[in-house]
């Protein structure tokens, strides 16, 4: 591999040999690893797994969003966190943890949340952009910015012993207005905070996100476009299946778009999900 | 199994999953037999949904569907695929066919 | 629940709120965890994660047996460890980890690699065994103990870009020995060494291994015992298959077992299986 | 497909993982047409492994097959079943049956 024409340092080539001895990976797919970056929105359940392992497997510049600060309930499954951190911004918690397990990578902290101001322009900056978030304002904002900056987005979301995951707005796939153009009723959209959650299910949902970021960054595989992962993790059930391609007629990503780089930014995403973006709702029972 | 099997009754399995699962008991997977309305021969996802309607869902039928769909936020998958692709409500169900009613999570 | 009579201290109940809040899941659940206990055999790609969530969601022992020290090329798969601990145990490593993230856990460390003659004593102390190594022989040995110890045994394995978990030697399920009575042939017989692996593939088997892991100290939900869980990351393919029951003809868990507390600890697994329990093999193309 | 499809061919969905993939070329999916031997109406699994053998492996066979079976290490599944729960080589085969051959894995 030393002999090669490639980018790669030594000390590179020794950190990551397991991974380059992989026919199907191999010395290119690593250098668009290490030129690669990543956003990832929320550095909670998902968020923790997805920045581990895409640290520890050399993307080059993460990217790390979140308003909050680390608390001792969110130990159970925010692994990412421990105990010295809680108090602390979850941002710097995640890039000591991140860095100290690889400091050859860069980590940009954003110590707030993504709205419909900076969203754009944060996102103009990364290759991949992934939905690690925990309520439904955020997920339309962050579906409708990847749209109108053109990234790919490798949306998780975990509850109580339950996971989905797909990649949208990814070669010919949906965008997540087109599979669902009006947000679920009120009632259904609940948090980990109301309905619990069991710390491994957003793991799984976390670590594969991480796998599939690794995939669209290298074009080695195919990733879950149109395709969705669906875990239950009590009868540990877990299948991918199919889904529709890009809806003509969506607002977002359709061929007659109203959400441009003109309107989202002053698009009431609050109102239109009728919920808040930060967490500490009263709880209600998800149906 | 739930319900007599008649003679053109059709055996389905259904999933219910994302939450939704809490309007039917609890209970995630159903094997049940549905009969094609009136003179019909056929049994499709808007039959299917009504049959649903009159005899499985527990409570809060607003919950799983809106007009004569599904409620926002429910995927709806036949045999692993999604009924957008083949043909939403007019899709026309064959025995043994596994319906699978999601509700999109939020949570992370 | 604070009024319920039950074990938890106040501290515990906002730790696990997020866990406690679950219908499925609950107070008996949660006291179930901080009782149970769980040796992890391996402290690599696999056992990181195991290790990880576990000490996370609050199993009060763990122990985790590992040989081996860390080493660079580890990091991009063995979350766990990181650049400080490079030469040290991967146990020691591994342990300060978990007590990190939850300091009320209980961790033991084994610097050295389960055999015929320590098997038996170790497992005894354990209600279940995780099989995260990295080679045939100890993972007949590893399967073996756990009959004759009358342990579940859940058993995750990871190479390349694929992965492999099931629960053995649980309820009316297989043993190791009851699918495969003899042992690949020594070209069949991969390390990470020699074949690589993807750092995610691990992590997605592991993390999937702590699942179970739960499912079985809490007697929640239905885990894969007789069914094995089969991941092809190239394609995010995943799904699970059925799996045949105990073979009564079985030399380890059939009705006439010849591997008993008598001949397991003569019993020599690097012979049966032709191949070391320690790493630095010569590589082999995996067939 | 692979082999031009004759009046009573087969059509089955071959799968092969865990390295084994190797010795046929590397790719794990393979559709197939199989031909019943000589006068035998039914394909049943011991058949479908000399037609694979005969077939479709490339290279080292040895390590794919041992006398007339899977050789040790190779879990084989009938539409994500066990074989040995359909009764291993007299198992018969169907239409359109997904056949997995895949190798245990023991890396970690
Ligand atoms: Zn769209
Ligand atoms: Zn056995």
């Amino acid at each position: 591999i030393a002999g090669l024409s490639h980018s790669l340092t030594a000390a590179q080539i020794q950190r990551y040999s397991r991974q380059l001895l992989l026919p199907s990976f191999g010395v290119k797919a690593q250098e668009n690893l290490c030129k690669g970056s990543v956003l990832i929105v929320g550095a909670g359940g998902l968020g923790s797994p997805v920045a581990l392992y895409l640290a520890a497997c050399g993307v080059g510049c993460i990217g790390i969003m979140d308003p909050d600060r680390v608390e001792l309930h969110n130990l159970h499954r925010q692994v990412i966190h421990n105990e010295a951190s809680v108090g602390e911004t979850k941002v710097s918690s995640a890039s000591r943890t991140c860095l100290a397990i690889n400091s050859s990578v860069k980590v940009v902290e954003y110590p707030f949340g993504l709205d419909a101001r900076n969203a754009l322009d944060i996102m103009a900056q990364y290759d991949v952009v992934v939905d690690a978030s925990d309520n439904v304002a955020t997920r339309y904002l962050v579906s409708d910015a990847c749209v109108v900056a053109n990234k790919p987005l490798v949306s998780g979301a975990a509850l109580g012993m339950e996971g989905q995951l797909t990649v949208y707005n990814y070669l010919k796939g949906p965008c997540y207005r087109c599979l669902f153009p009006t947000p679920s009723p009120q009632a259904a959209c609940q948090r980990c905070s109301d309905a619990g959650v069991l710390g491994v299910v957003p793991g799984i949902v976390g670590t594969f996100q991480a796998l599939e970021v690794i995939k669209v960054l290298t074009k080695v595989g195919e990733p879950l476009s149109a395709r969705m992962l669906i875990l239950d993790a009590l009868s540990s059930r877990i299948h991918t299946v199919k889904l529709r391609g890009k809806n003509t007629q969506c607002v977002a990503c359709g061929e007659l778009p109203q959400i441009t780089h003109i309107t989202l930014p002053n698009f009431d995403y609050e109102k239109f999900a009728a919920s808040p973006m930060s967490d500490g709702t009263p709880p209600r029972e998800q149906v | 199994r739930l319900g007599v099997r008649r003679a053109d009754d059709m055996h389905l399995t259904l999933e219910f999953g994302g939450g939704l699962e809490l309007l039917f008991g609890s209970q995630k997977k159903h094997e049940v037999e549905v009969t094609s309305p009136d003179d019909l021969k056929e049994v499709t996802m808007e039959s299917l949904l009504s049959w649903i309607k009159d005899n499985l869902i527990k409570e809060r039928p607003e919950m799983f569907v809106k007009e004569s769909s599904v409620r926002p936020g429910v995927l709806v998958l036949i045999n692993d695929s999604d009924w957008e692709l083949c043909g939403r409500l007019e899709t026309v169900l064959e025995e043994n066919d596994e319906v699978i009613f999601i509700s999109t999570l939020h949570g992370g």
